[in-house]
């Protein structure tokens, strides 16, 4: 499985985390930074996940129907993404938590005004 | 023997039980991160003697490596440990009564994190784990950055966030990549087979990884965030960013580079990068007039200096870095924590009103000029003795290229020295500005001096006898660049 | 060694007499120049006397001094200046007749610092009365002599380069032997001759103690027998330079007689060139001397320098 | 022995005078006093010592070496002598002054530093105890205050530079010899070839120029010279800027040794002729722009660099007779501008701060004995026949024109005429003429003050007319660099050098002055008068100001004000001015905008990536 193979799910992922580093990169607004962030989130999750998919593979359980490991999605990344998306979930917490505070201080979520640090 | 894993487990569990703690007795929580760290400092010491002789590997839930989640307690590990432990130590004391205002338990919390957050960088013998213990440093950071409230310290921690957030986003593609190729997440195994994988694919996972780790590293350009943080955050905060938190960065973008790639030959890059970040840090720092945020840029200086003793891939010239970490950490924790107590006395964060702080902290002034001498490599102090060894292993690489940019790291280092003697001199030699010049006539308590006196002492200690930690440093450097022995001995026989 | 003590005698006295009757002859020429008789020869060994016999004014003890710095250190540079005589053996001069008691110590170097002792003496005695003339007269002294000193010195170090020695006795000896300095350094001989009157203070340099202008300038404060010792101290400065002409670029002579005929020929020359031009500021005075003077030495040392290198 | 026990006494002495400050001023006094005396007695007793032992061994790997030897005792004692007066000096010069513990406290531990340097046997030690000595006296020279502040910073800043130069050359030495021990690269240096030798010797030229104030590395001396306190003025232009010429002796003669360096030359210049003719500017430049210097002290610094370019050009020759000029001008230097420092600093005391040259006048009156001690300081900067100076500076023009260099003696004798003018300029307008009307009861220095000028004094006489004395501790320094001893009388010199015989100038000269006062004596004895009573063309004489100062030279001001300015001072301070331009505009990449910062992160990926894609870095 190449990396660079004409894949659709990393075309996928990594087009969600392009999207989320445009919004980043172009949107003034703090929300819509931090919801971009989020989108990077996603597609890197969803990149996790893909990089231990396999085409048609079951889930990892030894069950009646899969009894040989051959045919099972690799379980690694789907316990790593369970971590990964706590820890976005506390980033976003914590980030929208930060904005409600900038929003007070400076009555605005326009990143071009928001620069009382700087130099 | 205690098992390094102590070193992780008990902090992270009295951080847990600190709000317990703070509803059972109004002030116990203030004692709990020394209480910690003192823990996380002995059990470190005791340890490093065995880790000289051979890197102590914990394994978890009866797996053996390369399956498990593993600790690596090598000698680098614990030194940085030991240091992280000492630091966190001396800012938990100065801590106890310098935080006063506001919630006081989470700041007391958040602050174990972190140093907890670094010992398990420091420690850990995982990718995936390395990313965990950083998200965990990086987290209670941007909360304790914003942990003042004002619109300065929001505003640092907001940004301070969306650019760690980044940053983590690359590290995890990375991890991602890395998987994809080798089906393993522990750094030993993946280093065992490195050479296996076609060199393009490998190289950018790396430079996710770079790139992702750096950002925390603060190396040029992914340092924007530093300058805010560190001086927008609690001082007591702003000496464990400074102190630790970036040295975790460093930490872990030199394992990726060392340990895991193997990747020495991108190092003269990163020297330029290194020596640009040096410049950049000491260029803005000199025409600063916000003595945090001066001692901010002089960090990313600092920090300049140890990548570029870890550029040149050489056993003098990883200690010598490991040497300006210590030597840094030392002297800019007692520089942000000195400053602390004279920026809350005059109220006022410009240079200028440090002025005449001789005569009305003279003590707190005195170690705060035992720190600017060490940082600007004056002899007896400890930041001469790391100068020293960074410019001896550039010069015994006997490369033009080393000698070259060590001929531009100086010029940093005496635009260094032209800042912070000016304070220096601004301390002793200025009258005080006009207002509040005698309610400021007053030492900072001592749960304050104490910890200022201690790094003042050691400073001056291990700049007289640089033998104090020159061992362990070889040691250190050896573990970071011997990569075969680091397969062998995580991996078994 | 009563040779020696008669020499160490005998020498200052020559200065003294000669340098004394060099004023009275300098008086003499302008007189004849100006179409005027003149005072007699032996005009300022009178003056002297009289001025001796008169009670001085004294600003302070340094005011004294000073006086005594400035005679007694150009007495003791005639010491240093050997007074015609011929040098057979170079190790020990003193023994083959050349009039140079003090000949076996530093040479010319010692004798350029010597020279300092006059002006120097003057300064500080001169200095010490609170009078702005003296002040202004002392300040345009040093200017002056830094003015003719520059090509001064490269005169000399063109000659010692030539020679390759410091000593004056070995500069003399090397003349009789090869020919004199004249026609071996003759640029040097013209630059030295141009500042004459700059290093001897007669006209055009007269301005550092212009009557007319700064009332005397150092001499303003002096009287009765400090004025008579200043006079005196005039005389043997003006027979130091001349002497050291003599010796540097005229072979110095045979005996004392033909050095002290050389010596008039010398300042005669330089006194007749100079009484008919009238003084000069100080400003024109450095810039001359830093001009021609200093050009024609500086081409004189280049050529030496050269000469011998190749 | 020797010189462990020399540096514990100097290193104890400075870090026990603070406490003992907070104790009892007048205990802290005594004690620094007598902590520097034994400092002299101690290094005097060393005399004619040799050895060397490790007193630290391993620091990073390295031992540390203490050495003593006659080039080692000769600086030593230069050093404590001068640091000795200047700290009896000190004792009433800045009593009920702040930070006065402080100040002991920092002049003691530049003493003790420089002491550590000269007893230094391994160039580690020699740096670690340079770097104390650097920044100790930035402490004192920002001590004033004021401007001194500026001085202050610009004299650690620029020695900064130059130890950053020094170290880069000394690690050089270690990474290509593995030692740093001068003993044992003494006798490995020659393994590598004479580029790397030269590269060496520039990057330590830099440091040793820089503090020695060398023309063009001097700019930072006549700020901080004029600035520190008196005292210690008299330390930095006597001693401090010496450590520079030890510097060079100990790394041109002492470690890479004569037969190399006279070996590093290309085709037209030589490691030592650039040396030379940078000696020669800095004799001549400087010293006219001391002529123009109307604040005393600032004057006498401008003095220092000239006179350091008198001993430089005689170190540059390589040749004995120029060496020993070199280090016997070095001791004579550190006395008497040891006691002109001092002497102004006296001066500074009792008109309260008054050092500039046309607000002075007349004090010969008040303070005889402080004129007296100048006058002779200042004979002896010119270099007059029977003071030490004349010796050293004959010696050097010896030399020079021995080796066939016109040119250059005729920088070093013009030089000397700057001193004179200089010289009379400060005589002249602090002490001589007019005494003003506020200055009519000063009092005269305190003894403190008094005795150590007329130490100095003293000494510029004694080694003036028995100069063998100081010559015999030169002979064997000399001699231990592999050159030819020159053989000195106790009177001079004989014939095979000189001649030179100073007692028999000294006879003749007091002869002459014998003879002239009896003449005097026989003739009516003057009669003292007020200085008002002077010669005003007829109209009264003003009270306030009938004292020619203003524009003492100005025909010359006039004529070389365009010429002589400080070029490289204008020149450094214009490049700082625009690297702080600079740094100020690089800021601005720290835009405040977070896109900006996320922008800057992802350009780094991508610039690594396309790195990799391009050069194939990995």
């Amino acid at each position: 499985m190449s990396l660079l193979s004409p894949s659709i799910h990393y075309v996928g992922c990594f087009s969600l985390v392009l999207i989320g580093l445009y919004v980043v990169l172009v949107k003034p607004n703090l929300i819509k930074v931090i919801i971009g962030i989020n989108l990077m989130d996603t597609g890197v999750n969803l990149f996790l996940v893909t990089v231990g998919y396999i085409q048609g593979g079951t889930a990892p359980i030894f069950s009646e129907a899969a009894r040989q490991p051959e045919g099972m999605v690799d379980p690694v990344p789907q316990a790593l993404v369970l971590t990964a998306i706590v820890i976005g979930v506390s980033v976003l917490a914590l980030a929208l938590a930060l904005t409600i505070r900038v929003y007070g201080h400076y009555g605005t979520l326009d990143l071009r005004k928001i620069k009382g640090l700087r130099w | 023997m205690v098992s390094p894993i102590l070193l992780i487990a008990v902090p992270l569990g009295l951080a847990f039980i600190t709000p317990l703690l703070g509803l059972a007795r109004k002030g116990a929580p203030r004692y709990v991160p020394a209480v910690a760290m003192l823990f996380n400092l002995l059990v470190s010491v005791s340890l490093l003697p065995d880790a000289l002789r051979a890197p102590i590997v914990v394994r978890t839930a009866g797996w053996a490596p390369p399956f498990s989640i593993h600790l690596v307690a090598g000698p680098l590990g614990l030194l940085l440990s030991s240091l992280i432990a000492l630091i966190g130590l001396l800012v938990a004391v100065y801590g106890m009564d310098y935080i006063r205002e506001g919630a006081t338990t989470r700041y007391h919390v958040l602050s174990i994190l972190i140093l907890v957050g670094a010992t398990g960088v420091v420690l850990t013998g995982d990718v995936f784990n390395l990313f965990v213990f950083f998200e965990i440093l990086c987290i209670s950071s941007y909360a304790l950055v914003a942990y003042w409230g004002d619109s300065a310290s929001v505003e640092a921690g907001a940004k301070y966030l969306i650019q760690g957030a980044i940053g983590s986003s690359f590290v995890l593609i990375g991890i991602g990549l890395l998987y994809g190729a080798f089906g393993a997440l522990s750094m030993a195994d993946i280093a065992a087979n490195v050479s296996s994988v076609s060199s393009f694919r490998l190289f950018v996972s790396l430079a996710f990884l770079i790139t992702g780790f750096g950002v925390e590293a603060a190396v040029f350009p992914l340092n924007a965030w530093l300058p805010d943080a560190h001086s927008s955050a609690p001082s007591s905060i702003s000496a464990i960013l400074s102190g630790i938190a970036i040295k975790a960065g460093i930490y872990a973008v030199a394992r990726v580079v060392y340990t895991i790639y193997g990747a020495q030959s991108i190092l003269p890059f990163v020297a330029l990068l290194s020596v640009a970040t040096l410049l950049i840090g000491e260029m803005c720092a000199f025409s600063q007039n916000d003595i945090k945020r001066l001692l901010a840029y002089s960090s990313i200086g600092q920090m300049g200096l140890i990548v570029f003793g870890l550029a040149m891939a050489s056993a003098t010239g990883v200690s010598a870095a490991l040497f300006v970490v210590i030597s840094h950490a030392l002297a800019k924790a007692l520089l942000f924590l000195a400053s602390g107590y004279m920026i809350l006395r005059t109220g006022s964060r410009e240079v200028s009103s440090l002025n005449g702080m001789g005569t009305r902290m003279p003590l707190t002034s005195l170690c705060f000029t035992v720190g600017a001498f060490s940082l600007v490599g004056l002899p007896p102090f400890v930041g001469f003795a790391s100068k020293f060894m960074i410019v001896r292993a550039a010069l015994e690489t006997a490369d033009t290229f080393f000698v070259v940019l060590l001929a531009i790291a100086l010029i940093g280092t005496v635009i260094e020295g032209a800042y912070f003697l000016r304070i220096v001199q601004g301390l002793y030699f200025k009258p005080a500005p006009q207002q509040a010049r005698e309610e400021t006539r007053k030492e900072p308590p001592l749960s304050a001096l104490v910890p200022v006196g201690v790094l003042a002492a050691l400073i001056v200690a291990v700049g007289l006898y640089p033998g104090l930690v020159e061992r362990a440093l070889g040691a250190a450097a050896n573990d970071l660049l011997d990569r075969d022995s680091y397969v062998q001995n995580v991996m078994g026989d | 060694m009563v040779t020696r003590i008669i020499q160490l005698l005998l020498s200052p006295l020559i200065a003294l007499a000669v340098g004394v009757l060099f004023l009275g002859l300098s008086r003499k020429i302008i007189a004849r120049i100006h179409r005027r008789y003149g005072p007699p020869l032996y005009q300022p060994v009178i003056d002297v006397i009289r001025m001796m016999s008169q009670r001085s004014i004294s600003h302070g003890s340094l005011f004294e001094l000073g006086v005594v710095l400035a005679l007694a250190g150009s007495l003791v540079t005639v010491l240093f200046i050997p007074l015609g005589g011929t040098v057979i053996c170079r190790q020990n001069p003193l023994a083959h007749g050349v009039l140079c008691p003090l000949s076996s110590s530093g040479g010319l170097l010692v004798v350029m610092y010597l020279m300092l002792f006059g002006p120097l003496g003057l300064a500080l005695g001169a200095g010490d009365s609170a009078n702005p003339n003296a002040s202004i007269g002392v300040s345009r002294k040093l200017l002056l002599a830094l003015a003719y000193e520059v090509p001064f010195l490269l005169v000399i170090l063109a000659v010692m380069s030539h020679y390759r020695t410091i000593s004056i006795t070995e500069i003399v000896a090397r003349q009789q032997e090869s020919g004199w300095g004249v026609l071996s350094v003759p640029l040097s001989a013209v630059a030295a001759f141009l500042i004459l009157p700059a290093m001897l203070g007669i006209r055009p340099f007269d301005l550092v103690s212009a009557p007319q202008e700064i009332a005397s300038g150092p001499l303003a404060e002096y009287g009765g027998s400090y004025l008579a010792l200043l006079a005196v101290q005039k005389g043997v400065h003006l027979f130091v330079v001349i002497a050291l002409y003599v010796d540097l670029f005229l072979g110095g002579g045979v005996n004392l007689a033909t050095f002290l005929v050389k010596m008039l020929v010398v300042f005669v020359a330089a006194e007749m060139i100079a009484a008919v031009l009238p003084r000069i500021r100080i400003e024109s005075a450095v810039r001359f001397c830093w001009k021609w003077p200093t050009a024609l030495a500086l081409l004189q040392m280049a050529i030496t320098v050269l000469s011998k290198s190749v | 022995m020797g010189a462990g026990a020399i540096l514990t006494v100097a290193l104890a002495g400075a870090g026990l005078s603070y406490p003992l400050g907070l104790l009892s001023a007048k205990v802290r006094n005594v004690f620094a006093t007598a902590v520097s005396a034994l400092l002299v007695c101690l290094v005097a007793a060393a005399y004619g010592r040799s050895g060397e032992h490790v007193y630290y061994s391993g620091f990073l790997g390295l031992d540390l070496i203490l050495r003593t030897d006659a080039l080692a005792w000769f600086f030593a004692i230069t050093v404590s002598l001068v640091g000795c007066l200047s700290v009896v000096f000190s004792l009433r010069y800045v009593r009920g002054r702040e930070k006065v513990s402080f100040y002991y406290f920092a002049l003691l531990l530049v003493n003790a530093a420089m002491l550590g340097i000269v007893f230094s046997g391994d160039l580690l030690s020699f740096f670690i105890f340079w770097e104390v000595m650097s920044w100790a006296a930035y402490l004192l020279i920002s001590y004033n205050r004021g401007r001194a502040l500026y001085a202050g910073l610009k004299y650690i800043v620029m020695s900064i530079i130059g130890s950053c130069a020094m170290l880069v050359g000394l690690l050089s030495l270690y990474a290509a010899h593995d030692t740093l021990v001068i003993s044992e690269l003494a006798e490995r240096i020659g393994s590598r070839g004479t580029g790397f030798l030269l590269g060496v010797l520039v990057a330590f030229s830099i440091g040793f120029g820089i503090k020695s104030a060398m023309v063009p590395l001097h700019t930072w001396l006549p700020d901080a010279h004029s600035e520190a306190p008196s005292p210690f003025s008299a330390v930095l232009s006597g001693i401090l800027i010496k450590m520079g010429i030890y510097g060079f002796v100990l790394v041109m003669y002492a470690l890479v040794g004569l037969k190399l360096l006279l070996g590093l030359r290309g085709a037209w210049v030589s490691f030592n002729s650039v040396l030379c003719w940078l000696g020669a500017i800095g004799i001549l430049i400087p010293t006219f722009i001391a002529v123009l210097q109307t604040d005393a002290k600032r004057l006498l610094a401008w003095s220092s660099i000239g006179q350091i370019g008198y001993i430089i050009l005689g170190m540059g020759f390589a040749t004995s007779l120029g060496l020993t000029g070199a280090l016997f001008h070095t001791f004579n230097h550190a006395v008497f501008k040891a006691l002109l420092f001092l002497a102004v600093g006296a001066v500074e005391y009792r008109t309260g701060g008054v050092r500039d040259l046309n607000e002075l006048g007349g004090l010969i009156k008040r303070m005889p004995v402080t004129f007296a001690c100048a006058l002779v300081g200042g004979l002896g900067l010119i270099g007059v026949p029977l003071t030490s100076g004349f010796v050293s500076k004959w010696l050097i023009y010896k030399t020079l024109i021995a080796e066939g260099h016109p040119f250059l003696a005729l920088a070093a004798l013009v030089g000397t005429w700057g001193a004179i003018l200089y010289v009379y300029k400060l005589l002249h307008n602090m002490f001589l003429g007019q005494l003003p009307e506020k200055y009519a009861h000063l009092e005269a220095a305190p003894f403190t003050m008094r005795l150590p000028l007329v130490v100095c004094g003293s000494i510029i006489i004694l080694f003036g007319i028995l100069p063998g004395i100081p010559l015999g501790a030169v002979g064997p320094i000399v001699g231990s660099l592999g050159l030819e001893p020159v053989q000195a009388t106790l009177t001079g010199f004989g014939p095979q050098v000189g001649p030179l015989n100073m007692v028999s100038i000294f006879a003749a000269a007091a002869l002459a002055v014998l003879a002239v006062l009896l003449v005097l004596r026989a003739s009516a004895a003057p009669r003292r008068v007020a200085q008002e009573d002077s010669y005003a063309a007829g109209s009264p004489v003003p009270a306030g100001r009938y004292h020619h100062t203003v524009r003492f030279y100005d025909p010359l001001e006039g004529a070389t004000i365009g010429y002589l300015r400080d070029w490289a001072d204008e020149f450094y301070t214009r490049v700082a001015g625009g690297a702080r331009g600079g740094f100020d505009g690089l800021r601005r990449i720290y835009t405040g905008d977070v896109r900006n910062y996320v922008m800057y992160i992802v350009c780094l990926l991508a610039f690594l990536i396309f790195v990799q894609m391009v050069w194939h870095i990995w």
